[in-house]
């Protein structure tokens, strides 16, 4: 369903992302793998309009996405969360969601609108719902990025690193989460992790960048067993 | 809520309790005044003056109410922050909640203007002071009197034929943007053309200027005979300082407001010596009213009145006291007394024709050796006309 | 939903009550006082719509306010007297509009301080203009009754409550709060900031358009040193920190607090109104953000929350 | 137009410039170290001003010594200021944006407090005096001697702090601070101290140059404010936090706004230094909030 053709990102000299192309199929969870600078973040903020790529195109279905502002490319359905999160911290859990729910992708049913209590059930936020979130702790608020996301009613959600610092107990539950959103909603989900188990395990296709380029891609076993992705990625960081 | 409803109580409780007749047999004078804001430097000319008044009249025993009765005068006073809406809220509050017998004028010519339709409403007669414009003549007359004889247009006349005398044959003119700066400008310079006196410079400036020097050497590279400088105080004190400075030599330097008021004349000594500015009134003629009205503000202020301001508020209330004893406090009486009456005051018979003052004629004063004398018109000299000679 | 909660029926019961009683009183005096409380009252809700809501703190409100009555003295006489007075609002909101895009750009102190040049820079342009025009000061004699301003007035107040109150309800108004939030994250959820910013800040300037005309009307008298003076500005800020600005309360309660107390202290101690005016501005930015509507919101939870949860 | 070349007026161009330049240093200061955004910078110029006028009126001392007090007034007053309220702010755990929304209103209400205490003690009206009012010649110029000591004492400062900020380990700590606020917590730079240090700096910087000030100019409760206004536009010119970039960007505004009078019309003096505050603020936005888009 979303199509990244050739996509190029440089700040000033420095080339953050080259040349990177995939296909995310629907219904899938997609993860993106590589090390800190990779471009992982850099990625998902061109397909959200977060950032302008440098060269190249992204395409969800027929409608192009570049040039889109965050908003336009939210109201077609593509949410993020954010890795170092972002929450409306003056208002109570509920209302962040609630926010999302009145914004977000364009053709949703009725329904879909008012379903807050769904939503924080899913995310195991329901018994924090009236706190303000930036009273919550750092697990519950990476939750709240999720929820939030969710509440834009997306077809394709993009986590980023919404386990890093959490105890394994609390990854578990996270990889559960994941398996619920696309499961009972149908939500195609990409993902950024550093906890490698935990993408593995959870992921149906994997991309792995390092500097900016693709250096492998396709089924996690087949990547894991990728001599470039050893040396690259599993060789620097151990 | 309730704390604010109740705030809000309190202070109409306050206001009540300022308001209940606390003497009843004195008379309540209300007016508001700057204390604060943009205006609020050029305010006490005027309180000083009002409360000098006060202080005589009760001296003497009261206020002559129609040759009846003399009643204690008592001078209720409220700032205006500089603010003519404030003004205006303060006088229907002085009319309608402190219940003044009378009222005297604010400072300044929008707060004149803001009370006129105030007064108009309740039909309460006040004597202005400290206010001239050419637009003053737009006020439907009745409630409310203009003491002044600077209006811009008649000022333009007396400043060409002042020039004409001192054989002045080009000037530069230097104009601060604030109102009466600009309308002196407006009539000044048609004036200026029609007597063939050439404008070799013709600089505004901003209120909040800050350096005048690059004006200044435009001046003195021109040379001009005179410089008529339409400033107020603040500019005025700054063209003293960079005049001096850059070496201005012109014959005749004028400068509309400013060396009137007391402290201008003592801090440059003798450098501000032969500065000439607007003022019909000196203390050095030979009216008694005016000697003693000197000599009782000196004393108790320690201080030389503004000659403008202190002057014109002192008119002001010389005429109201003369009304109040004609026709007493009823304000159609009052009204009526103050429209054909003839008044005597410290700067000679005043007279009222519609809302101006219609006998005292437009005078300029010039500083001499430290004193301020009236050079114009002539049958009003105190001390000819002097070049104006270096800066000391 | 209920018709109205408690939050929203407060300010605007508040508004219509003491509209209908300061009349009563019968004296011009309070009739005044109440058409300086509505002035503030409009202008400290308009205020809230864009800096309340969507926290672009502006501190260069009263531009609005001089441009409305500018545009009422420029169309004296040739237009009547209600419509110079739109046509001050519906201007005011245009030039909001026009400034809108570059200036809300700008973020955080860097805005505040932009807005108050801003409106000091359209301060002198109008100076400058006025002196271009040969006028000094316009008199205008001959507008409406202070009876007619008073109602005016009042229902200015009224619909600026009532617009924070629609807002907060609509879909605008939970935008605003996103982009107060954090603007980046509303953009990602689907916000269209830019849009919802401009409308906003558009919105924020029609009510104080039209209050300035009323303004220009009770004095009869236009300068601009006066129209545009920043301490309007200034008291805004200070009505909306100390009242709250989260919701329509703030505003009333900001406005009602400080005109009482300026009634009682500013016509005889002026210095220490405008003191006190200061202190409770730094004491409320650094003890109580949320203002009087805050603390009150603040004592209800604690009665409400159980001990030790 | 030879009026240009009138060494008279670029004299008053460098006497303005070097004014500016030193006011804005002390607001730079505050704002590079702490992030606080001194709205009440002007009225301390204004205490300096009134320091000068009382002590030359009362006990004729002259400006030059007056001052010396009129710096230690100030930063007396800064010290109380920053021990009382903001230190406490700055070490809590407040967002960046936060502390410098909020610490702008809150000077806001300082600078209203003590304008208006100024004015009660006081009254509103305006004062002058002459002191060091002999004329200097040098070649065709002439200039009162309060002037020349003005530029004097603002350019010599100027340099020295500039000096101090790049050879004294404290100055290096100042400006280690500007640059990584994080970063030098860790690096064990007694944080607390150079603010405290800063703070009282930027405030006497103003109350000194306020005394030169008010030699020349009106002094009044209210005189304050144009030179907050002045001081802002010269900071965002030569870039928040580049206290060498300031004192240029002064001399830059001293000159723009001399020469620009000169060649169009004093009314439009402020209607040029508002203009070049908006441009400034809009146009480079990017620019102002680089720091902040980097973390």
């Amino acid at each position: 369903m979303l199509r990244v053709e050739r996509v190029g990102k440089s700040f000033g000299g420095v080339r953050a992302l080259q040349d990177v192309s995939f296909t995310v199929p629907e219904s899938s969870i997609f993860g993106i793998m590589g090390a800190n600078g990779a471009g992982k973040t850099t990625l998902f903020a061109i397909i959200a309009g977060n950032l302008a790529p440098s060269s190249g195109s992204v395409r969800l279905g027929d409608l192009r996405l570049t040039g889109l502002p965050p908003h336009r490319v939210a109201a077609a359905g593509v949410a993020r969360t954010f890795q170092i999160v972002r929450p409306f911290r003056g208002l109570s859990v509920q209302e962040n969601v609630e926010t999302a729910l009145r914004f977000g992708a364009r053709d949703r049913p009725a329904a879909a609108m008012a379903d807050a209590a769904g939503i924080l059930d899913l995310t195991g936020l329901d018994g924090v719902a009236g706190r303000p979130a930036g009273a919550l702790t750092l697990a519950q608020q990476k939750r709240l990025e999720v929820a939030r996301a969710l509440a834009t009613g997306p077809r394709l959600l993009m986590l980023d690193e919404v386990m890093a610092g959490l105890t394994p107990a609390e990854v578990q539950d996270t990889i559960a989460m994941v398996r619920r959103i696309r499961a009972d909603r149908g939500v195609t989900v990409m993902i950024i992790e550093h906890v490698m188990g935990a993408l593995m395990a959870l992921s149906d296709h994997v991309v792995v960048l390092d500097h900016g380029e693709t250096i492998a891609a396709g089924p996690p076993a087949q990547v894991a067993d990728d001599p470039a992705v050893r040396s690259a990625y599993l060789g620097r960081r151990h | 809520m309730r704390k604010f409803v109740g705030a809000l109580a309190i202070s109409a409780l306050a206001a009540a309790a300022w308001a209940s007749p606390a003497a009843a047999a004195e008379v309540k004078i209300g007016y508001s005044i700057a204390k604060t804001g943009l205006f609020a430097p050029a305010a006490p000319s005027q309180i000083n003056a009002y409360n000098l008044w006060a202080e005589q009249v009760n001296a003497r025993g009261g206020l002559d109410i129609g040759g009846k009765e003399r009643r204690k005068v008592t001078l209720i006073q409220y700032d205006d922050q500089s603010n003519p809406g404030n003004a205006v809220k303060i006088y229907e509050k002085l009319i309608t909640q402190d219940k003044v017998d009378l009222l005297l004028s604010p400072w300044g010519t929008p707060h004149h203007f803001a009370i006129a339709s105030v007064l108009e409403r309740h039909k309460f007669p006040m004597i202005g002071s400290t206010a001239s414009s050419v637009q003053l003549r737009n006020m439907k007359p009745g409630n409310i009197w203009f003491t002044t004889a600077a209006v811009a247009d008649k000022l333009a006349t007396a400043m060409v034929g002042l020039l004409q005398s001192a054989g002045v044959k080009s000037v530069a003119v230097l104009t601060n943007q604030l109102p009466f700066g600009q309308e002196n400008k407006k009539f000044l310079m048609p004036a200026l053309k029609a007597a063939g006196i050439k404008v070799l410079v013709d600089a505004d400036y901003p209120p909040n200027i800050k350096d005048m020097t690059a004006i200044l050497v435009k001046v003195k590279a021109a040379n001009p005979d005179g410089v008529i400088g339409l400033a107020y105080p603040g500019d005025s004190i700054l063209y003293i300082n960079k005049a001096r400075e850059v070496g201005i030599a012109a014959k005749f330097q004028y400068l509309l407001v400013g060396p009137a008021i007391g402290f201008f004349r003592g801090m440059f000594k003798g450098a501000a010596d032969g500065i000439v500015t607007l003022g019909h009134w000196s203390p050095h003629g030979d009216n008694a009213r005016s000697k003693a009205f000197y000599a009782a503000y000196k004393k108790k202020f320690k201080q030389e009145p503004d000659y403008l301001d202190s002057v014109e508020a002192w008119v002001s209330v010389e005429i109201l006291e003369q009304a109040v004893a004609k026709a007493g406090l009823d304000k159609d009486k009052l009204r009526q007394a103050i429209s054909t009456g003839t008044f005597d005051t410290i700067i000679g018979k005043v007279r009222f024709d519609g809302v101006q003052n219609a006998v005292t004629p437009t005078g300029f004063l010039q500083i001499q050796k430290g004193e301020l004398h009236v050079v114009w018109p002539k049958d009003r000299q105190t001390a000819p006309l002097a070049p104006k000679t270096g800066w000391k | 939903m209920r018709l109205l909660t408690t939050r929203e029926a407060v300010p605007l019961l508040l508004v219509a009550a003491i509209a209908a009683v300061l009349p009563l009183l019968g004296s011009d005096y309070y009739l005044g006082v109440g058409f300086i409380l509505f002035g503030w009252i409009a202008l400290a809700q308009s205020w809230t719509v864009v800096s309340g809501l969507a926290g672009y703190i502006s501190l260069g409100h009263v531009v609005f306010a001089g441009i409305g009555g500018y545009v009422l003295v420029l169309t004296w006489g040739a237009v009547p007297v209600w419509a110079g007075a739109l046509l001050g609002a519906l201007a005011a909101g245009l030039f909001a509009l026009l400034v809108g895009l570059p200036v809300l750009r700008v973020r955080g102190p860097y805005f505040v301080i932009l807005t108050f040049g801003l409106a000091e820079f359209a301060k002198y342009v109008v100076i400058n203009i006025e002196n271009a025009l040969g006028r000094f000061g316009r008199l205008i004699l001959g507008g409406p009754p202070l009876e007619t301003l008073y109602w005016a007035m009042a229902a200015l107040a009224l619909a600026g409550t009532l617009a924070v109150v629609a807002i907060r309800r609509l879909r605008l108004g939970a935008g605003l709060v996103a982009i107060r939030e954090d603007e980046l994250a509303a953009d990602t959820i689907g916000v269209p900031t830019v849009r919802f910013k401009l409308f906003a800040f558009a919105l924020s300037a029609l009510l104080p358009g039209f209050v300035g005309a009323l303004f220009v009307l009770r004095t009869g008298y236009f300068e601009p040193a006066q129209a545009f003076d920043p301490v309007i500005s200034f008291t805004i800020v200070t009505m909306a920190i100390v009242g709250g600005s989260a919701d329509a309360r703030g505003p009333v309660f900001g406005a009602l607090f400080l005109v009482a107390l300026s009634e009682l202290l500013w016509s005889n101690f002026p210095q220490v109104y405008m003191i006190v005016l200061g202190a409770l501005l730094v004491g409320f930015v650094l003890f109580a953000p949320n203002g009087v509507a805050g603390l009150f919101e603040r004592r209800r939870a604690a009665a409400a929350a159980p001990a030790g949860g | 137009m030879e009026i240009l070349l009138s060494g008279q007026l670029l004299v008053a161009a460098l006497i303005i410039g070097s004014i500016y330049g030193l006011v804005a240093l002390g607001l730079n200061l505050i704002y590079g170290t702490m992030r606080l955004l001194n709205i009440a910078h002007g009225d301390l110029v204004m205490i300096g001003a009134y320091t000068g006028y009382w002590l030359f009126t009362l006990a004729a001392v002259s400006p030059v010594l007056a001052m010396l007090a009129a710096g230690a007034l100030a930063g007396l007053t800064g010290a109380a200021l920053y021990f009382g309220l903001f230190r406490r702010q700055l070490a809590g755990s407040q967002p960046i944006e936060r502390i410098e929304a909020n610490s702008l209103l809150i000077f806001f209400g300082i600078s209203i407090v003590i304008q208006n205490l100024t004015a009660l003690a006081f009254t509103a009206s305006p004062r002058t005096y002459q002191a060091l009012d002999t004329l200097v010649r040098i070649g065709e110029v002439s200039i009162a001697q309060s002037r020349l000591v003005a530029l004097a004492v603002c350019l010599g400062l100027s340099a020295a702090i500039v000096l101090f900020l790049r050879f004294s380990a404290l100055g290096l700590s100042i400006r280690a601070l500007i640059q990584h606020r994080t970063a030098s917590r860790i690096v064990g730079i007694d944080v607390d101290r150079v603010q405290a240090f800063s703070f009282v700096l930027g405030f006497a910087l103003a109350g000194l140059a306020g005394t030169l000030i008010g030699v020349t100019e009106q002094i009044s409760p209210f005189m304050g404010f144009p030179f907050t206004i002045v001081a802002f536009v010269v900071i965002i010119l030569g870039g928040l936090g580049n206290l060498a970039g300031g004192i240029a960007a002064g001399m830059v505004l001293g000159l723009i706004e001399t020469y620009g009078v000169a060649l169009t019309s004093a009314n439009l003096r402020s209607v040029l230094i508002y203009g070049v505050f908006i441009l400034v603020l809009v146009l480079r936005p990017e620019g102002l909030l680089q720091r902040r888009r980097l973390t």
